[in-house]
């Protein structure tokens, strides 16, 4: 019976299956839109952040790091001292993440009964800094140095052998919070996984408020006002960020293969890695006249396609659902705002392609190398 | 403006102009700056060189072009053209071909896809049967997975191949289709291949010769701030992990950047090249990939010394052979001696002494003679005696024994010859003490006779005569003189002239290694005035009686022989030596110099007591004991009561690595302030440092006098040079292996008993033969030797010679060496041919068949071996000149493997050797009719092969006698 | 009065001229001595002397930039002392960590830096999670936000430098599949889209021992110039931008009026 | 605090602007303004030109880039020789035809593969990119074949192996009479 389940663990953890769950779940916890609000209310996921709730999943996460720990293999992985932030991080982005959004429906209540956010207080009703807060701070900056200190008491940090160039060892992976990057390396070449999308990420992030024209909610926890933008942030970096951290470091074993929580890292598995190129796609599978000699029109497939997601795309939102948002912002933000999304959804895009289709390039010209 | 109104103090005007000029400043400072890092030395080198290498690149074309035959080529063209028009006659053809290669790689690409997929898809499976083999879960739909997908592969193989062969004969089509063409081509090519080499380095170093981007590429790369990118100028270097730069704390790699600037210097073709850029001179000896000292492993600075990182002329650590030089440098270079760096480069009169940290166990360094000269003079002047070297730790003193001193001299001959060995032997060894630059004037002049009075009774009074060991005949009367002109042939022939030399007065003639074996021994010139004739007669007999520590060797010479030869050496006489006065004993300066030497002990009032209470006769050898102890006297000789007497002079061991502020130039300028130039002045005259210096007798530099020429100086300087600390790595020494070392622990022994007087040994030595005139009448050259004889033989021969040439007169004398000496130098032999076996068995001569036809080979008719050799002691049939060894002695002596090697050419080993090649028959000679009556049958079967045939012929000689 | 003479002792210590011309303000007790004191230490003085009520409260503001900043301080401090048993050289890097757990009192000083700075790493994102849910990034904060991002970034790369200096096999192939992505910079690196375009000629100019990873890492691969650089930028360099930022960052809380809240 | 005084200067009152005609009169100090600033932004220019020239070295303190590694009959047909990947980070194969070398830097992040004799492959541990004994990339995320170095013969007959010149497949390299030591 347990055997069972650690094998259906293991087969949700695949990144197709478990990044798919997420995905068809994710609106539903964090409706981005009325409609996926009332599915989000007819299944009751606003209880997640109910006390209740937060019990529930605390409960949760403690039980499976609890049975992980039981296992030879998975406690194996918990067990490295390296990833012991892994897991306070999930500890705390479930514990913030429930104490923000618990915060945020309160306040919505509080909104939508007319009165007063959580946070108001009137303007002279103000109190003197000496001694409350530096008090809370002194005994937050001591917590925090407990903490630290049994940590550190607890957990010796990690050594390994003497640094050897010429022995890479298996897997080799970068510090866990790059982990995601290396993530997005198995589905992009290393220009875009490595250069262009972090500088995306600190790009976008930096122009958030920029393009967030929304001047409500400042200054208080709330969702029903922002629930859009709080939807595409938290997919960014809970699905795109932490997601892929958790899965680079919990879930990739030897030779960057996928191995499920419960599975022994075996240097020997073997899965079937076959990369095609969407030119070989067309010209090979398809035509079955062999690759064209000019890189470009070898290439033109996908050059043609990427130039219709990134052009097309955004006209089309344009005059169709997006419209609102291009007469409130203008067509520049408009425009950022959709490449950024683009961008972002073509990770994804990517995974799926690979996992379905085994494609490796969308465009693929290695001599230059160019390849996306 | 109204700047009241505006609430400002300066007028913006002002501000603007001097933020303008300020920034303007600032720009320029920083433009400097980049301007200031940019220009280099190295680079203007580096330009200049380029130029010079397209130049000599573009002379090379031209004779290349004018070597290759016009006419030929101009047929290859021709060739080449019609080929080409024959093809373009078949492009249609060619077209469609390319058309069908098209699409046949299309298929193929497809099909090899489709087998890739399913193979990884196969190996997947494969993983999956395997767990579930293990799990013993699924097998069975595993199984047929894997089964399934393995048959797939196999179709999809088979279709790849299919579409590989269809690709594979349509390209093979177009290649023969364009195969004509193609052999034209390769003709040509072939014909103009070392032209279009240069043209290609051309067209990669000169302007002229570039496409148009590379010419401009070739501007922009060494611009300032670009050229990161891809520079052609750039610092060269070389980084020697296992030979280390010492500082202090530590060590660290050592860095030559040298070849940043002497770029040519590794490469040959540069040699009349202008510095820095030519070509080193000894190429095959270092640099070279192939050489002993391939520049990526040793650099420059190893040897040279100097500071390998510097990349300027200066900060390299340059050094002039002469002042002339350094005027040259400044002007030319802008050349100043490095400050605040001590291993500066070796001027160019010094650079092999580079080589001794590296090679320091070969007692002759090959391709180093300065410094073997260097080393070779050191030893013979004993300076180890006086100086801790600790290269030649545990030496023995190498001056005559003075125990025995009374049976030799008189005290009259001893009180001259200390005073200045050179009034009786103008080329003495022993060097002159007194009467120096720093103790010439009266007074000192007046102690030292003092001195050297004292000296001689202490050595008269220490003496005892010698004890002959029980049995030995040696005569003690007068009687044995003997013939002196017998005497003087004796002399010039038995081998005395292989060590000594007979030159009453001064020759000019330069030092050399060769020149140092002749003067191994003593000049024998005015012996008539200094020996007894029981002395030197005794001492011909057995000179280790006197001193068993004498490297003399025993002649073996007869009484009448060492009668006459005694008869003759004492007939040179020194007459102007024996009329010197000697200067009376002036007792109130010896008693003064005893009181100085106890005062210091004690009071002034109690030394004077003191040397009251003592006789006359022990004041003078109380002041002949501290004297000989001040100078040292027992650093050379076996003086009684000093057995244990340490060295007085500084260690020496590290002398190169001393820093130069270590050493005391007093008040002497004119000199360069470097180590060399001061051991240069030190050794020309070691007493110019106390040149205008005010001190006490026994505090002045009292180092003697070795009177050496600048030649020598020069030599000793380089040794002493070289004489550092090293931070060589094991790996990078020379002769770390066991066969080395254990063949140069005998060539020390070698080099000591001065074998190379009379052999030549590793192509060097054997001097004597000039003198004896004819190399066949000389000690044999021992090239070969330790694959030549079996090691027991030279043992026995070594420890007790025999006749193995009765024609020669020189005699192999027996030396005083103990056995472990002697297994020194035989297996110095042995591992210097690679043939260490100690112990072998004599070879197993074959009766039957080889014995006969080597007989043949040697009889009167064909080789005729008894001409020369003698044969089982009867006596060759020609002339006694050429005379060589008894065939009888071979069986014991000659190692078999060597026999035949030495027959087949008896002048690759022995150069100048009189023995001939002997005559073998081939295949050819042998095929006549009637063969059978001349040859003997076996003979006819092996003819032909020349081993086997070399081989009977040895076999014979091995029977010789037996 | 003599039962009040300890209280006095004590009164008279802050009354004395040496205390005062130290702490102005006395023992806050006072209204105005609560205020003072904010005011004239230079330190408090990052804080406001009064505010809103929420401001105060920790579910509203999780502690994180102030544990974030805290973090840093550990780090710094810790640093420096590591700096004096640690050399940035092959020979004695790895054998100098090793010393610090074996031999080096008190070289626990290493975990806390290590899980101090992972810590930090976690605080960092969990402050930024919060400023986002507040929505305190809009206006007057836009610019505040943009120096959060790029403090948020200084310190990954701070981690990620120091992620190397242990110079083990988790140091170095981290450090190596990192900053090979660096090759692929698109026209800096010499692996990147664009780089054989700044060719002249045959000339390539950005080549392996030219691109911006070379810069990086001081030398074509993971070696000693990467020790070395990753070591001033992790202990000098970063730290040096860092503390420039947050200096810019705490000015600009106060400036933009203070912690965020609802109006 | 508004009765603090407000210094004149931050008081942007309309006699503060400047009217046409004054701002001629003042080209003289703006011309001097201007190359004030085009001065200061072009040191300042040269001055991070100065940061960026100093992160190169002129001389590198790596091993060298060209090497020896000995006689072609040292190397058997068909063997991937694995001695000089530790120090050198090459393979050197020879087949029937001759002796080519091959980088063991995976062409996807660097990692070195390891050369799996059974299998007739080399593998990258860290991502799992595999490639044929010809380099030949064919499984996992490596985007290229592997890199091959310029390989020639020294006058004493060794072989020289210079690594600071790669041939890349994709880009028809591998054909250069340097890629490859006939034999």
């Amino acid at each position: 019976m347990l055997d069972w389940l650690k094998s259906v663990v293991d087969f949700i953890s695949t990144p197709s299956i478990s990044l798919t769950l997420i995905l068809l779940m994710f609106p539903f916890v964090f409706p981005p839109t009325a409609w996926f609000e009332t599915w989000h209310r007819r299944l009751g996921l606003h209880n997640l952040w109910t006390n209740r709730g937060g019990l529930v999943m605390f409960s949760v996460i403690t039980l499976i790091f609890v049975w992980g720990f039981t296992d030879v293999n998975f406690s194996k992985i918990l067990g490295k001292p390296d990833n012991v932030p892994i897991m306070i991080l999930i500890y705390s982005v479930f514990f913030f993440l429930w104490l923000a959004m618990k915060s945020a429906y309160e306040n919505d209540a509080h909104i939508a009964a007319g009165e007063p956010v959580q946070e108001y207080y009137p303007p002279e009703d103000k109190v003197l800094v000496w001694p409350d807060l530096v008090y809370i701070e002194l005994i937050a900056l001591i917590l925090m140095m407990v903490f630290l200190l049994v940590w550190s008491i607890g957990l010796p940090a990690p050594l390994e052998e003497p640094a050897n160039p010429s022995l890479s060892p298996n897997p080799a992976k970068a510090p866990w919070y790059f982990l995601g990057l290396q993530e997005m390396l198995v589905y992009f070449d290393p220009w875009l996984a490595g250069v262009v999308f972090p500088s995306l990420i600190i790009v976008g992030l930096m122009a958030i408020p920029y393009l967030d024209s929304d001047r409500k909610g400042s200054g208080y926890y709330s969702f029903a006002g922002r629930r859009t933008a709080v939807f595409v942030f938290l997919f960014g970096w809970l699905v795109l960020w932490v997601f892929l951290i958790v899965v680079g470091t919990f879930f990739r074993g030897p030779n960057w293969n996928f191995f499920g929580p419960f599975e022994e890292w075996s240097v020997t598995k073997v899965v079937p890695l076959i990369n095609i190129n969407l030119s070989e796609y067309v010209w090979v599978k398809l035509l079955r006249v062999g690759l064209p000699a000019n890189p470009l029109v070898r290439e033109s497939v996908g050059i043609i396609m990427l130039v219709l997601y990134f052009g097309l795309t955004p006209v089309m939102l344009a005059r169709g659902k997006l419209r609102p948002l291009l007469d409130k912002l203008g067509s520049i933000r408009y425009s950022l705002i959709i490449f950024l999304a683009l961008a972002m959804v073509l990770l994804p895009i990517k995974m799926y392609l690979r996992w379905t289709l085994n494609l490796h390039y969308i465009i693929s010209i290695p001599e230059a190398f160019f390849n996306i | 403006m109204d700047l009241k109104k505006e609430e400002r103090y300066y007028h913006p005007d002002q501000l603007h102009r001097w933020f303008g000029i300020s920034s303007i400043i600032f720009l320029g400072a920083l433009v400097a700056m980049f301007g200031d890092d940019y220009i280099r030395e190295w680079k203007t080198y580096q330009r200049e060189f380029r130029q010079l290498d397209i130049d000599k690149t573009r002379i090379e074309l031209e004779a290349g072009q004018t070597k290759i035959d016009s006419t030929l080529l101009g047929e290859l063209d021709a060739k080449r053209r019609a080929a080409e028009a024959a093809l373009a006659r078949q492009q249609v053809q060619l077209d469609q071909l390319e058309v069908r290669i098209v699409e046949a790689e299309g298929e193929l690409h497809w099909a090899s896809m489709r087998n890739q997929e399913n193979n990884a898809e196969r190996d997947a499976a494969r993983y999956q049967l395997e767990q579930a083999l293990a799990n013993r879960d699924n097998v069975k739909k595993a199984q047929q997975n894997f089964d399934q997908l393995t048959d797939h592969g196999r179709i999809y193989k088979g279709n790849e191949e299919q579409f590989q062969t269809v690709v594979d004969q349509l390209k093979q089509e177009v290649t023969n289709l364009g195969s004509a063409m193609k052999e034209a081509e390769d003709e040509r090519s072939a014909l103009l291949k070392s032209v279009s080499l240069l043209e290609r380095k051309l067209s990669i170093i000169d302007p002229e010769n570039m496409t148009l981007g590379n010419r401009i590429a070739d501007r922009v790369r060494d611009l300032p701030v670009m050229d990161f990118l891809a520079p052609s100028i750039k610092i060269q270097q070389i980084i020697i992990d296992d030979i280390r730069d010492d500082v202090i704390f530590t060590t660290v790699p050592k860095v030559d950047r040298c070849t940043s600037c002497h770029l040519g210097v590794d490469k040959a073709g540069f040699e009349d090249a202008p510095q820095p850029f030519r070509t080193h001179p000894r190429l095959e000896m270092f640099l070279a990939s192939s050489s002993p000292h391939p520049m990526e492993e040793f650099g420059c600075t190893s040897c040279h010394a100097g500071r390998g990182r510097g990349t300027s002329f200066s900060s390299a650590g340059h050094m002039p052979a002469t002042p002339e030089q350094a005027r040259e440098w400044k002007e030319k270079y802008d050349w100043e001696e490095l400050h605040h760096w001590d291993e500066k480069m070796f001027p160019a009169q010094y650079s092999e002494a580079g080589c001794l940290k590296c090679h320091y166990l070969e007692p002759i360094i090959k391709g180093g003679d300065k410094l073997s000269l260097g080393l070779t003079i050191i030893e013979k002047a004993a300076c180890f005696g006086c100086h801790e070297l600790e290269r030649y730790a545990g030496w023995r003193r190498r001056g005559p024994n003075l125990a025995h001193v009374t049976d030799k001299l008189k005290k009259d001959f001893a009180f001259k010859w200390i005073r200045n060995p050179r009034t009786f032997r103008h080329n003495a060894w022993m060097p002159s003490f007194f009467a120096q630059t720093n103790t010439a004037d009266p007074a000192s002049i007046r102690r030292i006779n003092a001195e050297i009075h004292a000296m001689v009774q202490y050595l008269f009074s220490k003496a005892t005569p010698a004890v002959f060991p029980e049995g030995v005949h040696l005569d003690t009367g007068e009687s044995r003189v003997g013939d002196a002109a017998r005497g003087k042939e004796l002399a010039a022939s038995v081998g005395c002239l292989g060590c000594h030399v007979m030159e009453p007065e001064p020759v000019i003639v330069e030092t050399t290694l060769d020149r140092m074996n002749q003067r191994h021994g003593p000049n024998l010139i005015g012996l008539g005035s200094k020996v007894t004739p029981q002395w030197l007669f005794n001492w011909l007999k057995d000179p280790s009686v006197h001193n068993p520590y004498t490297r003399m060797p025993n002649l073996r010479l007869s009484d009448q022989e060492a009668a006459d030869i005694t008869a003759f050496l004492l007939t040179m006489r020194n007459r102007e030596f024996e009329q010197t006065e000697v200067p009376p004993l002036d007792v109130e300066e010896l008693d003064n110099i005893a009181i100085r030497w106890l005062a210091k002990q004690n009071t002034e009032e109690a030394a004077r007591q003191q040397v009251e209470a003592m006789s006359p006769d022990e004041r003078l050898v109380f002041v002949g004991q501290k004297s000989i102890l001040f100078y040292g006297c027992f650093s050379c000789h076996n003086i009684p009561g000093f057995e244990s007497a340490k060295p007085i002079g500084t260690p020496l061991t590290f002398e190169g690595s001393k820093p130069v502020h270590n050493l005391d130039f007093g008040s002497i300028h004119e000199i360069g302030h470097t180590n060399y130039n001061w051991f240069e002045a030190k050794l020309a005259n070691p007493r110019i440092f106390d040149r205008d210096k005010v001190k006490p007798y026994d505090e002045k530099l009292r180092m003697p006098n070795f009177n050496f020429t600048p030649t020598e100086v020069e030599a000793v300087v380089t040794a002493l040079l070289g004489m550092v600390k090293t931070d060589v790595r094991p790996e990078k020494l020379a002769n770390q292996d066991l066969a080395s070392q254990l063949v140069l622990k005998g060539r020390a022994i070698i080099k000591n008993h001065n074998c190379q007087g009379c052999h030549i040994i590793d192509g060097q030595g054997g001097q004597i033969a000039s003198i004896i005139g004819d190399p066949n009448l000389s000690p044999p050259n021992l090239n070969t030797e330790g694959a030549k004889v079996y090691a027991d033989w030279l043992y026995s021969f070594l420890k007790d010679p025999t006749i193995i040439r009765p024609n020669l007169t020189v005699r192999m004398p027996t030396f005083a060496l103990n056995d472990l000496q002697w297994n020194d130098i035989i297996k110095s032999f042995q591992y210097a041919d690679g043939t260490p076996a100690t112990f072998v068995d004599l070879h197993d001569v074959d009766g039957s068949v080889g014995i006969p036809v080597g007989e043949f080979l040697a009889s009167k008719e064909i080789g005729d071996c008894g001409k020369c050799h003698l044969i089982a002691g009867a006596k060759p049939t020609g002339n006694i000149a050429d005379w060589a060894p008894d065939l009888a002695l071979s069986r014991d002596r000659l190692r078999s493997e060597w026999m035949v090697r030495w027959l087949r050419d008896p002048e690759s080993i022995m150069p100048g050797t009189r023995m001939p090649q002997p005559y073998i028959p081939s295949k050819e000679d042998v095929d006549f009719d009637g063969a059978e009556d001349f040859f003997p049958k076996a003979l006819i079967e092996l003819a032909g092969d020349t081993q086997a045939l070399l081989e009977t012929l040895r076999d014979y000689v091995y029977s010789v006698g037996n | 009065m003599a039962e009040k003479k300890p209280k006095s002792r004590l009164t008279a210590i802050s009354e004395s001229p040496v205390w005062k011309s130290i702490f102005r303000t006395g023992i806050p007790v006072t209204r105005r001595q609560r205020m003072m004191g904010i005011l004239n230490n230079v330190f408090l003085h990052l804080h406001p002397v009064r505010l809103p009520k929420h401001a105060v409260k920790l579910k509203y503001t999780w502690c994180m930039g102030g544990l974030s900043f805290f973090l840093f301080l550990v780090l710094t401090i810790s640093g420096i002392l590591l700096m004096f048993y640690y050399r940035p050289t092959v020979e004695y890097a790895y054998t100098d960590i090793m010393d610090l757990s074996e031999q080096v009192p008190l070289g626990i000083m290493r975990e806390l830096h290590r899980w101090g700075a992972h810590a930090m790493v976690i605080a960092v994102w969990l402050h930024m999670f919060r400023v986002f849910m507040t929505g305190s990034y809009k206006p007057p904060r836009e610019f505040n936000w943009v120096v959060g991002v790029l403090l948020m970034f200084l310190t990954l790369f701070l981690s990620f430098t120091g992620y190397l200096l242990p110079w083990d096999q988790l140091a170095i192939w981290a450090i190596t599949v990192g900053s090979n992505m660096a090759r692929a910079t698109p026209f800096l690196g010499h692996e990147g889209p664009g780089a054989s375009l700044l060719a002249i000629g045959d000339i390539n100019l950005v080549t392996m021992s030219s691109d911006v990873r070379f810069a990086l890492l001081g030398g074509r691969f993971v070696g000693e110039g990467a020790l070395l650089r990753f070591y001033v930028l992790h202990c000098i360099g970063l730290p040096f931008i860092i503390m420039i930022f947050m200096a810019v960052h705490f000015w600009r809380v106060r400036k933009d009026g203070g912690i965020s809240g609802p109006v | 605090m508004s009765e603090k005084p407000i210094p004149r200067a931050a008081l942007n009152t309309p006699q503060d602007e400047l009217s046409p005609a004054e701002s001629v009169k003042r080209k003289g100090f703006i011309s001097w303004l201007v190359v004030g600033w085009v001065a200061f932004a072009s040191a300042t220019g040269t001055f991070l030109a100065m940061i960026v020239r100093f992160l190169f070295p002129n001389v590198l303190f790596e091993p060298p880039q060209s090497f020896k590694i000995g006689f072609p009959d040292d190397f058997q047909i068909g063997v991937v020789d694995e001695r000089f990947k530790a120090l050198r980070g090459i393979w050197v194969i020879r087949d029937s035809e001759g002796i080519y070398v091959l980088s063991t830097v995976c062409t996807h992040l660097g990692c070195t593969p390891n050369w799996l004799r059974t299998e007739g492959k080399f593998k990258c541990p860290c991502h799992g990119s595999g490639f044929r004994k010809s380099g030949i990339n064919f499984e996992g995320p490596a985007p290229r074949p592997l890199e091959r170095y310029r390989i020639v013969l020294a006058e004493n007959g060794q072989i020289i192996v210079d690594k600071s010149i790669k041939f890349q497949q994709e880009k028809g390299q591998w054909s250069h009479p340097e890629a490859f030591l006939k034999v």
